[in-house]
């Protein structure tokens, strides 16, 4: 199976895997976050320790979970809690390494809005709003950003900031004594966006046949470029046929 | 004392108009069967808190139950939005629902605080973001020792609370397992707690196992025996999630001709839980209930 | 990752000379023999820290391994003094421990602040009451709501939490069943945890049964498996409390002649808790043994 | 068997039971109070309900147990907890109708000391602290003081306030903003005291055979005596039988 055949999904979801270590305490969302993180367990990071609000710790689910509640999230954990500890010991206690995230919007701090398009008192769009992506973009020590690229999503400014990134209104994250880490990555469908010291996100990144221009082009602010440009590394067929026939094989999120 | 009556005499009994409500369960042990009996009796103007609305509480919106909510996820885990939600809830509404909004975190938290006895709890969180600019309930307080700022919200004491569990007795204490999601503290916190059980057992069951008790008897007032209360949501031990429903709930959902069409059959057209379980497909339930996987036991003894 | 080692390894590894310890446990699962073993070791200064230091504490005192205690009730449970404290706290002492005291309440809540994250806890608790007043620690807040003042603690993290459990697997993974003490607060709260268990499990054994885990194996540093290393306390589902030893406790504590015999006969003169349970008397183990009360098991399939 | 046969715990005992109502819950401390909950649930109230601070909920012993810890706490109790459930949801939550204390010394406001006899630095006697009194004293809505009557322990002044009374240094429970109703009774050895509309305790009851005089020999302070003041009951031959067979048969409190 050759790499052109990788879908957009499938190099996300490979590409998300490639920043999970082995050990490594995960927070896990459901959809491409979780595809990653069962794609590193079942490659690189056996060790990864998957950890869901809902209250499963170390669980070792035997089917795609269609949701962070799924009872095969239960069934087999090593412990399943209330949430009050989750979010207490777990979370604000710094236990999670790594916090992964998605939304309807992000700007180049890494400020995320799942809340509202438009003004929050008269929305054009309602969203589903925080979850526990605020506390998880306050309190995980590494927060990985997966989102699809285009100029509706990749905006100037934030309508609502549901999460946090490195600089909001103005102030940065020290300044207003956050304990997590911050987004380290944006990994789109395009290429890999990094931060650099002030908190701006900078392309880093390409996939393969993806220019610079492709990703200025769909981006909604003026995006800087790192003086060197690496390629993404590309699923091979082994990769893909684990994502296509044992990870997701009714395809929910591929 | 024997709490054991009807789910429609225990929301008779407890929800009144204008009463604020929590129908507890994260994503599993959901009581739907409570929320179609509060549809029924035509109850209105509900605060209805959750941290995460499901369908159970877009349909109550859909019926007109609810003037205000209280949550911090509003959408169809794994599939979609609540269309009653939105469409009561932008700009292009005609009607608006009130809504009040935190994150899991801070939602979690007012419980916590009512489960507690506390009026506010502490959190460290929102620095930055623009969650506590639109929640005016959401505060500050300053460290003691290490001055530094950290969030506050205020305790919350629902009215009711409505509690679906594995196991309990008919004095209402109720054992849990599986998934905890905030249902001791729903119940702690609350001023009224109805219990559910998908199982009702002797009170020595209870007593074999006390650990597994999650709420005790004493603050329950009401105790309803409802097998099968929970779907489409699921009940570890007894039943799987029916996610064919979930996902064919964004059809059903999406126009409010059908949305009726479906209350009327499945909720107003029915009399009790029973009723609704009769309309499901011949077959489902049988596809939904749990292939066993029974923990050993453990030794209380001295 | 396996952690498995011997206490001896794990004491060494872990506590300090000047650490700040826990070895947790409510009247149940007190790990007399880590106490034990910190004796041998020879460790001073120690910050000892616990709601009810009991007899291990007094011990730990005797030994001279104690610098400070925090604590919040010190007495033999049911009997009497803790003689070795006693000695060391009042007017006609030669030599004067450090004491730091608290309720249960206000010394759990400075476990809870430090297991959850936050820098303090608050409590409504202390007012007109002379705790507050002996214990610059305690300090206030104002509720941002309702204006009143409530007491607050400081977030406590020990260096080294020991907590003792009836099972867990080599990666730390702990259950426990019974009374649940303040092991959980304890452990999260701590910068290291060792956990000592009665029974060492596969890490199936654990995933059989998730709810049952207090302790998750991520935050533990040592695993030692050391039966009836809680001897005279006990453990529900092995052994019954040895409250035998606990009344004759007070006549050997009270003379610091005999006080000192003991330590050496039962501490110092052996290498290790097999040592010391080869010392009690033949038979008594057997008739502490706890005669089985197994629960049935639940059900965690879907 | 003659009442004249009871001894003073005896009739500590039963007379504490008579204060306990079927259905209360009752926070339960070791001792005679534990006796006297457990004489109340085997006459007058079945559905006494019994909260330790050890976690056990709803315990029902089958031996008399010799500390709050003891394992037939847990065996067959209705539900156990971890600690901070029951000092926060039970307690401070204000679900405990009748808490129990005694102490080294209490004064006329029903404050008590359980910590130091002398000053507190430098100590006569080093008592074992507060445990859970001293929230118990603040959170429980009726409490239940069961202590021998001398002037060393009834006193003008106690040594250390452990746990609050109705009046501490000169301030009201009210004036505080105190949650629980403070103590109710003093049940003692030579009679009963109750607490007037001050908060200031009143002899209101004598044991049989006890005169005004002993009892306010046996105060440290000049106590106040109500207009009239009954005889307490008598504990009859079935309890006397029911306490020493039955249920403290090795004499662990009696």
């Amino acid at each position: 199976m050759a790499t052109e055949n990788a879908s957009a999904s499938e190099r996300m979801a490979w590409r998300a895997a490639q920043e999970l270590r082995d050990g490594d305490v995960v927070f896990v969302g459901i959809g491409l976050p979780n595809l990653a993180c069962n794609l590193a367990r079942a490659t690189h990071a056996p060790g990864l320790f998957m950890i869901y609000e809902s209250g499963a710790v170390g669980a070792i689910p035997e089917r795609l979970p269609v949701s962070i509640g799924d009872p095969s999230l239960v069934t087999d954990s090593l412990a399943v809690v209330g949430q009050a500890d989750i979010f207490q010991c777990m979370l604000q206690r710094g236990l999670i390494e790594v916090g992964f995230l998605g939304g309807a919007q992000v700007d180049r701090w890494g400020n995320i809005n799942t809340t509202v398009i438009g003004d929050y008192a008269n929305p054009k769009v309602r969203l589903p709003g925080s979850g526990g992506a605020c506390e998880i973009a306050v309190h995980a020590r590494r927060l990985l950003i997966v989102m699809r690229m285009g100029k509706r999503t990749f905006v100037e400014k934030c309508d609502f900031i549901t999460s946090p990134g490195h600089r909001m209104h103005g102030k940065t994250r020290a300044e207003l004594g956050m304990p997590g880490g911050g987004p380290t990555r944006i990994i789109t469908d395009l290429g890999v966006l990094d931060f650099d010291a002030t908190g701006e996100a900078v392309l880093s990144e390409l996939y393969p046949g993806v220019t610079v221009d492709q990703v200025r082009a769909a981006c909604g602010w003026p995006l800087r470029v790192a003086e060197s440009v690496r390629a993404v590394g590309e699923p091979d067929g082994a990769v893909l046929q684990l994502l296509r026939e044992k990870l997701d094989p009714k395809r929910l999120y591929l | 004392m024997n709490k054991l009556c009807s789910m429609k005499e225990a929301i008779a009994a407890s929800v009144k108009n204008g009463s604020s409500l929590v129908i507890d369960g994260f994503t599993h042990l959901i009581c739907f069967a409570a929320g179609h009996e509060i549809i029924r009796q035509g109850i209105r103007d509900l605060t209805a808190i959750r941290l995460t609305p499901d369908l159970v509480y877009d349909q109550l919106i859909e019926a007109g139950a609810v003037r205000k909510l209280v949550f911090s996820w509003a959408g169809n885990p794994g599939v979609g939005s609540l269309h009653a939600l939105r469409r009561r809830s932008e700009a292009s509404s005609p009607e608006r629902l009130e809504l009040e909004e935190y994150s899991h975190f801070g939602l979690l938290s007012r419980l916590l605080a009512g489960s507690a006895g506390l009026p506010f709890w502490p959190l460290r969180n929102y620095q930055g973001g623009d969650i506590a600019g639109v929640n005016p309930s959401i505060k500050t307080v300053r460290c003691p020792y290490t001055g530094q700022e950290l969030a506050t919200v205020p305790a919350l004491h629902p009215d009711v609370a409505i509690i679906h569990c594995q196991r309990a007795d008919v004095e209402g204490n109720a054992q849990v397992w599986g998934l905890l999601g905030s249902q001791k503290e729903v119940a702690f916190a609350a001023r009224k707690v109805i219990v559910v059980a998908e199982q009702l057992v002797p009170t020595e069951v209870i007593r074999k196992d006390p650990n597994r008790t999650l709420v005790p008897g004493i603050i329950v007032s009401h105790v309803v025996h409802e097998p099968w209360g929970c779907h489409p949501s699921f009940v570890q031990g007894f039943h799987d999630r029916d996610n064919d429903f979930y996902v064919k709930w964004e059809d059903i959902s999406r126009q409010p001709e059908t949305y009726r069409a479906w209350l009327e059959e499945f909720v107003y057209g029915v009399k009790d839980r029973q009723g609704y379980l009769a309309r499901l497909e011949t077959g489902l339930l049988d596809t939904l209930r749990a292939k066993a996987r029974v923990c050993e036991g453990v030794d209380y003894g001295y």
